[in-house]
């Protein structure tokens, strides 16, 4: 069994019109930038994929990254906690416009309800929004004299992560808080993609150190110094770059 | 009466264990499939304990108790090990992580029930993570003698004992045969040459139905 | 009109952080309670993105866009700092396991009700944590300009805008007073000399209750 | 903020008669024997704690750590997975004679109540034990076609683990598959006391290598060369010792 794929081209050949794709990162750490422009790359290339749903904390910053996807056009809805960024103008325009579809998600419950996809769980309560909007026509339920909202599991054909070290078995590890979604998110996508920094054979990762152990990752490739989102932004980068 | 010896079940049974896939055994009789896995091919062995792509037993006196499986038995770490807690370990389970899960039985229904945690209200009662495993694989898959030591059959109308889970079975290797659950129905794939159809209908205690040719059971001595 | 800084505000917010304490604070205004932790008193700082006992914000230019807080901006590490994922970080969160959450507030009721996400249906609209954390936070305080830009008063009998929580908030450091929600009325505990108690009354859009004395809110130049 | 107590009987000392105790290990593997035994100690000095109600997935094996709690009548009720072991006799014999109470509950089912208890979900949907004898009584609910039963979330009192390393503020990292319980029931009791085999200065645990970060842990006391329950049990052990 090896898991890498040599192409990020390859690795994201796969996903269809209309998936639900869940992209770890937040705001910029963790943000898997080059399994992003590959897919805009298809994109640009086949006018596929296209009518996605994207599952993000963020709805993207800048031009680059899930910006520059929403931008191409490519992003039907958007499920996330937190749709604004330095740079929001992206989102917020075709927002306003109708565009586009956002799925407000409490930040807890958007990590829980992802866990819980990966984990079986179809529905749990939380007190979390409770008695706000955001709960409006969810099941309540009381439990030991406190109120709770159901929430749903959230499950993904796809997920795209960026990860540190990953072997060959798919255990990954991750670069401080850049772990944030990843691990959840390779756990409720039926397809888990991870770009790792550094590619090593079983055993180049101590096994009390793996994060996200291999059953949940079906394909690695090796993007060996990949770009920070935050510093694209900073040096106001576009995707796919502007002509000069 | 010729039949399979529980190793020959078992080497049967890991020969439908595809490369790459991700196995639960459970506790003692299944514990003997991981011996068995076909050359060329590498399944990855999940134990609820957790540990991910555990390797074989240790020589005896180098057992480390910290390194164990479900079953309490000492196993190994290899290349490509991953340790995690409990609440991950049976998310891989029950989030459908699993490629396939190979449990004993006391009985199997046609239906896809099956009892294999309980012979009744009497003693204590001990589950652990089979009813887990049987809602959570892709593939939930028995190995068992044909029938109790008693003579009875194992694979039955209804279970009359304690369920461990419902509808969750969907293939049985047992000391005679090969029996697949379809649509509420045992349908019988292979069978032992020396066994007739007849005689292997009076040992199971539901409907034999037939599905295109039946296949000899062949497997060496193992 | 004599009034605290948001530094001062947040200077006497950080005095009820007790020794030992794990605290999350919002983003923006709130973060600035870290800079103000009492001499001898060590509080451990949770941010939602996966990091307990984060340091201070690094030089500029050393910034590594991986370690970063809520409110994106960069942090540091320290000796005991921790990395998880965001499952865990929200059991943190509504687990209870954090001392106290310090938010900011567009409006806080005097049934303890929170509104701080939402001013309305214009716009796009964006919740982050703030919904988990003030129903997860053994204590969750409110730190605020006692009135809006306009002057309206930001304690109210009913928040009219989108709530973030019910019943969450304990305890609001205003910019003219500290004030304790208690049995669904504001308990004033401190205000500053130079107002009045008319005076503070007349800016708070419900009636203020007095438990005993009311002591002076006394706050260094920060 | 130091964490650090002194002696196992200091760190043991506060635990009440009736308290709900979650006790790490998988069998022998991660078993708090110091801890366990430091408690028998004050039950057979002071008569307390007892009517307790201990969370382990197993019901003891042998005469020591569990099992010697249970032998000295300290064990009002066991939840637990799997009341089997090697020699299982002293809480068979006190169960067939009714002296001690037994919630059984599947293996995974116990796993994820503890982990709902430690992440403040009062209860959530497993398709585990759907149909059978351990879900009798429990609402059921169909989701997407597929039938589940509402679990509660388990919470403790107290929960005694055993650790690898640990620093004074109680960040943890765990021994292979010692693992098991202790990170989610380091989440779900109100104090939890871990004992450590080492225990550091902050910095002494790379971050990224943290399995229980110090928030889920109240006190830590360190034993260097802690016992293993399979090897007492393999020397035919009794806690206390039998006079000769």
């Amino acid at each position: 069994m090896d898991k890498r794929i040599a192409s990020l081209a390859a690795a994201v050949a796969g996903i269809p019109d209309g998936a639900t794709v869940m992209i770890g990162g937040f705001g910029g750490s963790g943000a898997p930038i080059e399994l992003i422009h590959a897919l805009i790359d298809r994109y640009l290339a086949t006018g596929s994929p296209k009518d996605l749903t994207v599952i993000n904390n963020n709805a993207g910053n800048g031009h680059v990254g899930i910006a520059a996807m929403i931008e191409q056009g490519m992003v039907r809805k958007m499920i996330c906690s937190f749709p604004r960024s330095a740079d929001p103008r992206v989102f917020t325009e075709r927002y306003l416009a109708g565009e586009i579809e956002l799925e407000l998600v409490p930040q807890g419950t958007l990590a829980e309800r992802i866990r819980a996809g990966g984990a079986g769980i179809p529905a749990f309560y939380t007190p979390t929004g409770f008695g706000t909007d955001l709960a409006k026509g969810k099941p309540v339920a009381d439990f030991d004299g406190r109120s709770y909202v159901q929430e749903r599991w959230l499950k993904a054909d796809f997920a795209l992560i960026k990860a540190e070290t990953g072997d060959t078995l798919g255990n990954l590890t991750y670069r401080m808080a850049a772990r944030n979604f990843a691990p959840i998110m390779a756990m409720a996508a039926a397809r888990t993609i991870a770009q790792v920094s550094r590619a090593v054979e079983p055993g180049g990762i101590d096994p009390e150190a793996v994060v996200t152990p291999g059953i949940f990752v079906d394909a690695i490739v090796a993007v060996a110094d990949p770009a920070q989102e935050e510093d694209l932004n900073r040096a106001n980068a576009h995707y796919p770059q502007v002509q000069a | 009466m010729t039949k399979l010896s529980n190793a020959q079940i078992a080497w049967r049974a890991a020969q439908d264990i595809h490369d790459g896939a991700y196995v639960n055994l459970g506790i003692g009789f299944p514990e003997m499939v991981a011996r068995f896995q076909p050359e060329g091919r590498q399944a990855i062995f999940h134990t609820e304990n957790g540990i991910l792509g555990f390797g074989e037993a240790p020589a005896p006196g180098e057992e480390d108790w910290d390194l164990i499986n479900a079953g309490k038995k000492a196993v190994t770490i290899k290349p490509g090990t991953a340790f995690f807690h409990h609440a991950d370990s049976f998310a891989m389970v029950r989030g459908g992580h699993l490629d396939v899960a190979i449990l004993g039985a006391y009985q199997v229904a046609q239906n896809g029930d099956l009892a294999n945690w309980s012979t009744g209200p009497k003693g204590v009662p001990a589950v652990g993570g089979a009813m887990d495993l049987v809602h959570g694989a892709k593939r939930v898959a028995v190995i068992t003698d044909h029938v109790t030591k008693d003579g009875k059959p194992k694979l039955v109308e209804r279970c009359t004992l304690p369920l461990t889970g419902v509808g969750c079975v969907t293939r049985i290797y047992t000391s005679l045969a090969v029996v697949d659950i379809e649509g509420g129905r045992f349908v019988l794939r292979e069978k032992l040459a020396a066994v007739s159809l007849d005689e292997l209908q009076s040992l199971t205690g539901a409907p034999l139905h037939l599905d295109g040719a039946v296949a000899d059971l062949t497997v060496p001595e193992v």
